[in-house]
């Protein structure tokens, strides 16, 4: 199948800061591009570009085969491209329901807005996801970190039509959410879908992904499909393999030695080299 | 600008002289009574031609800066309304120590010729509200109504203040919004059911004395109307009888004259006025005289 | 588990409560506190003549107030929305006074010239990014100096006059400025408008789409233009709109008074941001209601009546204005932290 | 590894980049092009006697304005800036001129009076949690009305008169009102308060941990307090700033004019705004510089008196500066938006 | 030791919503109380009312011996307690070095700021964290999600007195941030500090803490010390063990047998199952 997305050299400057520089690669139907990096890696200003919240500087993106260049993110949900920014894009003072359908709102007669289908649906979605509201007329700034997070979840899965992209959407959830989103990617994979994922979490990233892109300072350090890389590479790779293992050294001695996140560490430095 | 006053050279063609006079008001820009001033002044520069310019500010600090401004201009010049004398007193010092003639109009009787001013042309709010008063006592007016479109301004407190002291009634000062006039109906209408006994309403613009009809008709009072400056409208309710009279302070003379004044110490030497102010008005205009001005209110002379 | 009525991280609460939330609860009260003080402490303010007389000074305002209230839950101001009722009614009275124009011709190209000086706020705004205070105050100036200079280098003074004399005048005069007799208070067409205005506005709001990405655009805007509001057409659709009520309100005055004066409207368009605010609108944008800001033009219509019936010394009047301005906003803010606590 | 000079991630830059960052610099460029505009087009206002005039004009409106931008970028708003130049004038004259005090205890008193009336905004707007908008609107009709009534209730008029025979007039008229002559032009004392107002301002805010808080409270006051910035100490402090510079903007123009009206300053707090956003503020808070506030200032004084200089037709002068300011303030963002690109 | 901080049955209220209800634990120099709980749980609150950002509505908080109701950060920080709040508390239109030092700026003489010591500090205390700034002067609205998080943590770390709370530190941050982290919390712990801790991540928390808190619904489920409880008991009971099981069910079905996170939840569920 020919590709939903595809970017070549892309590139991103605000001012004279280079965020991004010469990226490439390829969003298909039912796969799902994982995008991983270290922090401040340009990984939320590629989805903006993707998302139409920022206009490329350099590079080509093309879309169904044709070249575009974003002006507004609504060009972008036109085409079918659905998106869950880092910062959520909520309104914060607007109740939960309002926000949930902001943009896309369904109407009756008249132009009169179907108020009762949008409460509705908002509650029965984020119920879906785990997320008991009290009461979805609340200002959704009131609202945890976490549960905004599952409103725009939400959101861009219930609206996304052939393309998902979701920026870090796990980083403030439970174990519980994290699953239940996880499964939402995997839901959307299946139904055909080309979905971007972008996380810090490889153990997140790998079991959904179908390819992943890793970035550094900017730039791209490779596209690889699922068959050509493993979980411990995958992790090593976005920390950097001699870092690591220094830190999963430092954190042994000061944490012990039967710390998960130092046994974590240096498992997965250990599985690096014997490659 | 020019150098030179003009003042050695005898009769000599203004155009050659290429005279340039600055008229500095204390008048709202708007104001139906400075735009007749700034018509006279500006009549008076195409008949004799000669340039004026015409500068305004209700703030003295920003008046004297203009004053000022006008005197680095080197104009040959100065016409002045001075509302609030003390403000301006260093500056048209200045400007006549810098050998510029200056003429006060409309306000500023008191002082021109301390500061040494030519002369003075015009009526001060003092003397035409005076007037004012007095033929408000004739006609039998025992508690009015002096209605201010514009809070604090020193020449419509002035006015009111002096109607007061020769009208021997009761006179209220009322405050309205000079920018909505819907409010000023509301707010006169709302005067005349708080206090019936009110037989009188005199407004110091001729916008206002409409509004001040309609206020009357709708509250069922039985007031009379009179107010200060004229427009085709007041005509035609005085004609109507619905206004008593109009107070024609004849604001075009102000200007004209002062600009006539400059212009003959320039071409001349000749001191206008010999040392003395000269009144400009003011003139009641009634049902009986009405017609007569009503061709020049229409055009906005009077 | 969905969450059902009874859920034990709810305290208490009802139908009372969310009503009590509602951004206009504050004016609501306030407006009636004034009016019960001045109902008390005066004879005329509480008859039908002299609730005519507050009515009708309330209206003009109140109409205004809720477009600009609209702006403001936007996140815009427009400055120019004082000097905009002049313009229009000066533009009328051009036009059929000196150009002879049929009456109702004259109007539709003054409401045309409205609407475009309402667009070009809004593309200037959105364009080049500038604050909408900074932007719409050039307009203001501009338009006063053309209500003044352009008016009087046509008609040779600064108000309209013989505008009854027009041919057709009472039909329009019909429409903006004739007054029917209700229970003895004569109420002019301009509350009739009014409460209009202030019902559609409302309408808009709450229930339509375009009201939800007014709120969008007021309270977030990149965040409402991620999610696809097109926020550039929304705004300008708002200066448009208040535009188009700075028409209104030009007609109602023309047609109410019969005259229009160069300086019509200056200064008001302060007035009008002071009801929005008092009705509940938060100066940042985002937050507020069309029936707070006719509640806060009542306020302020009644106050300044109120006091000419309580026959209070004149030259007080600001000082009264600005006591009763801030205890109704203080009485406002009380209500609503009240509501909010015991929601 | 640590950022060096040559971060990959960085296109250019420098120095220069680093001035043209600063939020005054498009007032800068602007400023000029209104200096060169006028002294092309006029023969006074590039001589000396006339930059006399236009910097006179620009001082008094460029003290509040940086003032006033201070608390803007504070986040809040003061419309009672204006009204106070004329209320401290006004207190100085009437306990002057009518019950004889000391004219130096007449002053102190006077700035009492004034920074009370900044503490009470201050203390208003942070218990209450009103908007300063709101607040500052209420001092200032009250502060009118005291301006109107009170001054009239007591000395009969509504200005001072008689200043210049006060004993011991000529001490402080030495201090606020003498002029001194500078290449054969007459500069006033105000414009030297001007620049040590700015300057003293400039310093407050770049290299002071006051200056930081300032920045803090008005850009995101909820983490401000997070992180233990006295919020409400400084906004109430920004608050008496604005306060004191109107006191010294009343004391420049009584001992100046040697009077002071009942409107003096009346619509003025709207001009100080506008120079503080021509100068770079944001409206918003958080944002902004004194030196671009005085820059605002002098663009609008130039203009003012540039266009009465050009001879233009006073109906216009509106317009004109309707137009001039939107130019003014395009071609700031157009520089501001340069330099961020090219930065 | 004595108790630094003491809750005893705390509650908060938002209106007539109860964010936080009976909530008792306690903070001992030189322990690390971890806070974990579902999204809305009402973590946030908890240390909202611990740092002085919200006074609480019912209970009594101790610190050092007396009772408090603070009514600003201000007093909290004055008895040295810092806090890195979820929403970050930093000003977006300031440069980084004005943000990291608000509130305690370093003067020299007549108060002038010591702008040379507060722009080395920031770049040296963001570089031991692994963030490398391209410049402290770029305003810190213009920092990536992760980068600014790490801004925060440094600037609490430098000014953590006595007690050091952080809301969901490592949320935003990479796997190699994550673990400088966790070793600034170990530091800080050995430096004889009290610190809450409050994360999503069992395998953060568990290595780290002391003590586990964890909230459901606005409620405490119990307060533990790591002696009582395990790595696998904790997840499980952050999630709910039924519900947990039912996920990694569910998520072994759509994303294969193999996927780490229906491993990880089906190994935790029964080694749950067998205690
Ligand atoms: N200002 C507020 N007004 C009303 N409700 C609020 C407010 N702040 C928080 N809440 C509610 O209180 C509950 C607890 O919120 P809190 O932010 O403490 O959760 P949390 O445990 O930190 O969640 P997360 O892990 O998602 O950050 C949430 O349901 C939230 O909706
Ligand atoms: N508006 C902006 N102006 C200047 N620099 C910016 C701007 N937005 C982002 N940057 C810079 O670009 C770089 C990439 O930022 P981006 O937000 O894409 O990172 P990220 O990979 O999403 O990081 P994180 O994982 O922390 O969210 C960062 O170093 C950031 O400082
Ligand atoms: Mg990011
Ligand atoms: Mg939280």
């Amino acid at each position: 199948m020919s590709a939903l997305i595809e970017v070549d050299g892309i590139g991103k400057r605000y001012g004279n800061i280079i965020a991004l520089a010469d990226v490439s690669t390829s969003v298909h139907p039912g796969e799902v591009t994982c995008v991983l990096g270290d922090n401040g890696a340009g990984k939320s200003t590629f989805i903006k570009i993707l998302s139409g919240a920022h206009a490329h500087s350099d590079g080509r993106l093309v879309v169904d085969g044709e070249e575009r260049h974003f002006s507004s993110p609504r060009e972008a949900l036109n085409l079918g491209i659905a998106t869950v920014y880092q910062d959520l894009a909520v309104v914060p003072l607007m109740p939960v329901w309002r926000n949930f359908f902001l943009g896309s709102e369904p109407t009756k007669r008249f132009g009169r807005l179907d108020t009762g289908l949008m409460k509705k649906t908002t509650k029965s979605e984020l119920a879906a996801m785990g997320i008991d509201l009290r009461d979805v007329d609340q200002p959704i700034g009131t609202l945890s970190g976490g549960e905004r997070q599952c409103v725009a979840i939400a959101r861009a899965v219930y609206f996304g039509a052939r393309v998902l992209i979701l920026d870090e959407p796990t980083a403030a959830l439970g174990v519980k959410q994290s699953g239940v989103v996880l499964r939402y990617i995997a839901r959307a994979r299946d139904r055909g879908l080309g979905v971007v994922f972008i996380t810090h979490n490889p153990h997140h990233a790998y079991p959904v992904g179908d390819r992943f892109m890793l970035l550094r300072r900017g730039r791209s350090m490779g596209d690889h499909p699922k068959s050509e890389i493993t979980l411990p590479e995958l992790t090593a790779l976005m920390a950097g393999g001699a870092e690591l293992e220094a830190l999963s050294h430092e954190l042994a001695a000061e944490l012990g030695q039967d710390s998960a996140v130092a046994q974590e560490l240096s498992s997965e430095v250990s599985e690096l080299k014997t490659k | 600008g020019c150098s030179g006053t003009g003042q050695e050279k005898g009769a000599d063609e203004a155009s050659d002289l290429d005279l340039t006079y600055a008229i500095v008001t204390h008048g709202a820009p708007g104001d139906a009574f400075w735009d007749r001033v700034k018509s006279g002044a500006e009549r008076a520069g195409k008949d004799y031609g000669v340039k004026v310019e015409y500068s305004s500010d209700a703030d003295p600090a920003k008046q004297s800066q203009l004053i000022d401004g006008a005197v680095a201009d080197k104009v040959d010049g100065v016409i002045v309304s001075m509302a609030n004398p003390d403000g301006l007193e260093q500056s048209v010092k200045n400007a006549v120590a810098a050998g510029i003639p200056v003429v006060t109009i409309n306000s500023g009787i008191d002082k021109w010729k301390e500061f040494g001013a030519m002369t003075h042309i015009g009526q001060s709010e003092e003397i035409a509200g005076q007037a004012v008063g007095s033929r408000l006592k004739t006609a039998g007016w025992k508690n009015a109504l002096c209605v201010i479109q514009e809070a604090g301004n020193v020449g419509l407190e002035e006015r009111c203040k002096a109607v007061t002291s020769t009208m021997g009634g009761k006179v209220t000062n009322l405050q309205v919004d000079g920018t909505d006039d819907n409010a000023v109906q509301a707010t006169i209408t709302s005067k005349l059911q708080a206090d019936k006994t009110i037989d009188g309403v005199l407004t110091l613009g001729g916008q206002y004395a409409i509004d001040a009809v309609s206020a009357v008709g709708e509250s069922g009072s039985s007031a009379k109307v009179a107010t200060f400056d004229l427009s085709a409208d007041v005509i035609k309710n005085i004609q109507d009888g619905k206004i008593e009279f109009a107070v024609d302070q004849q604001p075009f003379v102000q200007g004209y004259a002062a600009v006539t004044a400059l212009y003959l110490k320039s071409i001349n030497g000749n001191d206008f006025g010999g040392g003395q102010p000269v009144y400009s008005g003011p003139a009641f205009i009634t049902k009986e005289n009405a017609e007569a001005v009503g061709k020049f209110a229409a055009k906005g002379t009077r | 588990m969905t969450a059902v009525a009874a859920d034990e991280r709810v305290a208490s609460g009802g139908a009372l409560g969310r009503v009590l939330k509602r951004p206009e609860v504050g004016a609501l009260v306030a407006a009636i506190a004034v009016f019960v003080f001045f109902a008390v402490a005066t004879d005329t303010f509480a008859t039908a003549s002299g609730a005519s007389t507050w009515l009708r000074s309330a209206s003009t305002i109140g109409i205004m107030a809720v477009a600009v209230a609209l702006l403001m839950i936007g996140g815009e101001f427009d400055l120019s929305a004082g000097a905009m009722t002049g313009f229009t009614g000066l533009a009328v009275g051009v036009m059929t006074t000196q150009w002879g124009l049929n009456i109702w011709a004259a109007m539709l190209v003054s409401l045309v010239l409205a609407l475009a000086v309402g667009f070009l706020n809004g593309l200037l705004v959105m364009r080049t990014g500038l604050p909408s205070f900074i932007v719409t105050l050039g307009t203001f100036f501009v338009l006063q100096g053309i209500d003044l200079a352009a008016v009087k280098a046509i008609i040779g003074q600064v108000a309209i006059q013989g505008m009854a004399n027009v041919p057709f005048y009472s039909q329009p005069h019909a429409v903006f400025g004739s007054a029917a007799t209700v229970a003895g208070g004569r109420i002019y067409a301009s509350v009739f408008w009014w409460i209009l205005v202030t019902a559609v506005a409302t309408w808009v709001l709450l229930k339509t789409r375009v009201g939800n990405w007014i709120f969008a655009v007021g309270g977030a805007q990149t965040s409402a233009r991620q999610v696809g509001v097109p926020v550039a057409r929304t705004k300008i659709g708002l200066f448009m709109t208040s535009a188009g009520a700075g028409w209104l309100v030009g007609m109602l005055l023309l047609f109410t008074t019969s005259t229009v004066q160069s300086n019509t409207g200056v200064g008001q368009e302060f007035i009008y941001i002071i009801c929005a605010v008092v009705g509940g609108c938060l100066l940042t944008g985002g937050y507020g209601s069309a029936v707070g800001a006719a509640l806060g033009a009542l306020i302020y219509g009644m106050t300044n009546q109120g006091i000419v019936y309580a026959g209070w010394d004149n030259n007080w009047l600001k000082a009264f204005l600005g006591v009763m301005l801030l205890g109704a906003v203080l009485l406002n803010e009380a209500v609503r932290r009240r509501a909010e606590r015991s929601r």
